[in-house]
């Protein structure tokens, strides 16, 4: 237990951290700080090809583990399942409509890449090994949730409707093909690519992704601003408790397939991270009668901050005392 | 210098809706228009700035001249693809240069 | 397709008194309007480009639908702010789908 | 509030064109405009959207307020740029407030 | 005085100085050469950050000077100050109008972070050392000055209210948030969250200094051509003398309290900078009679040249001088 | 043979070319991948400066060679030259109207910044090295093809008027300023200048040019589905022809005023290579009635891909071959 705190105290204390509450405390200020759109962009692109990239040279370098087909497995059934528990613990823990619910329910089940990238950050400063293929666990998941939370709307007859063309636009969207498409130029070029572009790609990194908490603070304070009393006290407590359960699924699955420590970790985090860029677009034309900001509030205001704080090092704890490191 | 009669459409939406409406006025046969961005702005769903949005993809504006007799079936094509969703369409009087562009 | 009346108002205003102008229009009853960016312009205080603007923030439009009836509030409301700064206000006579929005 | 009629011109031009556009209007004694970025759009040369534009510098919007007596002028002025090229001119009735700016 | 001239060769022969006169010269030659407002925007933030962490860090590694809060008065001291002087200055110099002499005078109070960049890289290719609180400084001086300027322009009944939220606004603007906010995690985290960070913050940085100042050449460049003959004789006079009136004070001020000789340097440039960020954005809502093109071609196509060019190196001259190095 | 084909083999397999295959792939699959413009001109001056200023730098090091006048004059002749060659090719190859022809043979007189900053890596990667002025003579040979163009069109009685202030636009444009201006800063601060800037404009150089060589596959896939259609068999015969009858003239060229092997090969490669940004917007003022889509394709869609795949390391292969490395 005072290991956890001790490990919490120290993440709370890296840059990656206090530039995220920088941008919240600033955004609840109401301060006038902000980062250009198209900068914020560009700085996620940049993380996205520099994760991709990075785990498609460490599958070159390590080789294919048996385990790489059984981990993207693991990652496609929980993206699929965890809708269905955040759904009913939802209407257990608030009053929501179904369709906000499963509007909810479908983030929850996908994933949020920047999460991913810090626990990255926060096992490579702690000397702890993983997967490099755990970026293509993370793209694989991203996607199914979706499916999940249509099947729970059209379940009640409610619309829901699967509009033409929403599948390929959600397997093609852009985090989706840059983090597979960096990953394979990765594999292909190996540490020999890596060598060449790690000046840009490894070096700066931890730099910028600073920068981009930065944004995320500025963006989920101000969200949290706007939308003041959209979230109930039951809605804010499963904010907190599905990541927890997401992750204890992800470690028993892990532990299951044989992960790494590391492994486990990273698919705890994917388990327990909920997604704020794909699934919400994605909601936007096949739910358009789902409040935005119902999930828009829990996933970016409540468990995104929760996961970077206090989560992460939780899960590596947990992890830890279950796998042994 | 001679002028022609026409309507402006001025259509707001939300930007993961943009291509589904350019679809559907191709299909209407509308293939003149215009996309101008959008920084912000306030409706029944609460205002909304574009600095910074992560997931909310946001909105464009769409300025659509047509001739007057041709209003109808953008309209309908408009109206199915917004109805559901967030958006406003408005529609002004105008004169435009080069009818046969339109 | 059933239409309304309205009014179509553009604010071209300077970007530091965005925020006066939308509360302004807040406290007037209205609600809905929608945030265009300016990439540059001329005026009476000779022409600017937004390209790299180090210390003059620049512009923005604001563009507002109404009802007719509302138009006189809002316009009081909008000459409070832009009396003593530069910017520009125009209407236009419209008409929009779904009135229940306004 | 006291309103003055004006007349509303919206041109749509290719932006390599839009500094000889501001020329031609500044010598018809035209000084007033506002210059609104595009992000896209159709017409009878295709569809296209800005994101990574290379080559394509795409297009803007130029939007001028003016007193109706004043609109010929601009118009043969404007005439005279977007003849050859890609681009829309569309003219709409406005009103303005303070029309000693106009 | 043949020292300040090879030392103001040397400077004018540095990168970040030709890179401002490249700006400058394409847009006089009416390039159109142009860096997107968005990235221009970037960059910035990436200069506050990086210089708020350096001095933050600093402050953790050698630890708390007993001067720090006596440089931030004397700097809030100096940014109340100087508008005084620089109205009176207008006033015998040029035949501006009240309003538009103490819409002015705010920004010669005020200050100018680029400069204050500028020369920190200069003190260091010197091997020269100063406070890392001096950014703190920089920070505190940002404000005062405008509450001069409007009080000057009250006294005489011309309107210049101070509109309700308006203070908020300045002292909750972007850059001094994020200058303090760095500034305050540098020092949390200290040396070893430096490291973490250097290869994005500390290496790259003059490079992104270059792109920026060449950015602001063509941004001064494109101010004074649009506002030619806005400015007579007398203003481009106070232009250049005003900035070393604000450096003498700063000398004098920075001695007493006992800063270092990097230190006084710092306060004088501060001293002799002007605002074209901050304080602008002020004066068009509580000013927003005054002229503009007044301001910002002073500030921006005068002052910030003579400093960058002539005015630092001849501080540094001067400070060696009194002080000795 | 084989040589060339392990050459091309190696090339293909190297994080630059892979990026821009993604960005190809992912337009041409419609993903909504997409770099924002700001980021991608922001980039682009990125590389303008970069490689100025180590071209420059380069000079400064090894002195003024005598060639760099002969290079001049050389890369303006093959300017002037090659259209008129283009244009010949094109009428027997396409049923192109004379002013689409001429259009197009503007773009192929003139040059491709980034696919010389590719050749440039390729040769360093090689470790071959090659005069630091061929930048200068990069941008020299912008602008005289559009020239001989228009000259094309006149001689027609079609119009195609030279518009008042058009040359001015031309020789000033961004990127020529850009690349002349950064060249002379690195001549004027040399090996010393580069040194302070060199972890920004050096190591961290090949990293952006893979995410800038990814938003050029996006644009060009996206130009590709767009015009579908638009170019005919010989038009695209024209796009892999040309560029290799540009090539041999420059490697005739190069050989006769002993440049070195790689200098050589970089004049090869701008004669090869087809402008897509300076060249189209002249050509959209003075050639409006012209298809963009038939210039825009060609260039971008069909040479570049093909220069920057199989052309540079063909290039390389022949100069060896006639000169020997
Ligand atoms: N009355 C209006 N005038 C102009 N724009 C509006 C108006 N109402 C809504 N909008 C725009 O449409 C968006 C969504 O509106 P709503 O569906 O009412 O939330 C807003 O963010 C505005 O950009
Ligand atoms: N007649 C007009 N038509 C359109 N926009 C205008 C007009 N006059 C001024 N503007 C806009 O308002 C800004 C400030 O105008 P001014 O206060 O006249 O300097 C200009 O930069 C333009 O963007
Ligand atoms: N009917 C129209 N309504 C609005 N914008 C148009 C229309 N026609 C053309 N445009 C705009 O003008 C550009 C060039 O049109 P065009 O010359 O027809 O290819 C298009 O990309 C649109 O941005
Ligand atoms: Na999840
Ligand atoms: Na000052
Ligand atoms: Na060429």
């Amino acid at each position: 237990m005072t290991e956890i705190l001790s490990l919490a105290g120290s993440n709370l204390a890296s840059p990656i951290i206090l530039s995220f509450a920088l941008g919240l405390a600033a955004a609840l200020a109401r301060s006038d700080l902000s980062i250009p759109e198209a900068v914020a962009k560009g700085m996620s692109i940049y993380l996205l090809f520099a994760i991709g990239f990075k785990g498609g040279a460490s599958v070159a370098a390590h080789g294919i583990d048996s385990t790489l087909l059984k981990a993207l497995a693991a990652g496609i059934v929980l993206s699929f399942g965890l809708p269905f528990i955040a759904f009913a613990l939802l209407k257990t823990l608030t009053g929501m409509s179904r369709l906000d619910a499963a509007a909810v329910a479908a983030h929850y089940g996908s994933i949020s890449i920047v999460t991913f990238v810090a626990a990255t950050s926060i096992l490579e400063g702690r000397g702890i090994p993983s997967e490099g293929y755990m970026v293509a666990v993370a793209a694989a998941m991203e996607a199914p949730a979706i499916l999940s939370a249509l099947w729970l709307v059209a379940r009640n007859g409610k619309g829901g409707r699967m509009e033409p063309g929403l599948m390929r636009e959600i397997l093609l969207n852009g985090s989706i093909v840059l983090l597979v498409g960096s990953f394979v130029i990765g594999m292909v070029t190996g540490e020999r690519g890596l060598a060449e572009i790690a000046p840009f790609i490894v070096t700066p990194f931890k730099g910028v992704l600073c920068l981009f908490l930065l944004d995320m603070g500025l963006v989920a304070g101000r969200g949290l601003r706007q939308s003041k009393g959209v979230l109930g006290g039951g809605a804010v407590l499963f904010g907190v408790t599905m990541p927890m359960i997401g992750a204890v699924i992800g470690l028993g699955l892990g532990a299951l397939i044989g992960l790494s420590m590391g492994g486990v970790v990273l698919l705890m985090v994917l388990a327990a991270s909920a997604s704020y860029i794909a699934v919400p677009a994605a909601m936007r034309v096949a739910l358009p009668e789902a409040n935005p900001s119902i999930y828009l509030t829990l996933s970016l205001g409540v468990t995104f901050p929760f996961n970077l704080t206090l989560g992460i090092p939780l899960y590596v704890a947990l992890a830890t005392m279950m796998i042994g490191g | 210098m001679q002028m022609h009669t026409a309507k402006r459409v001025e259509i707001v939406i939300e930007k993961p809706l943009e291509s589904r409406l350019t679809d559907a006025l191709n299909e209407a046969g509308v293939t003149g228009y215009t996309i101008v961005p959008v920084r912000g702005g306030s409706g029944r769903s609460g205002p909304w700035t574009r600095e910074g949005q992560v997931g909310r993809a946001g909105m464009v504006m769409i300025v659509c001249l047509i001739r007057p007799e041709r209003l109808d079936s953008l309209l309908d094509a408009a109206f199915a693809v917004v109805e559901r969703h967030i958006g406003v369409v408005s529609v002004t009087d105008a004169q435009v240069l080069r009818a046969e562009r339109f």
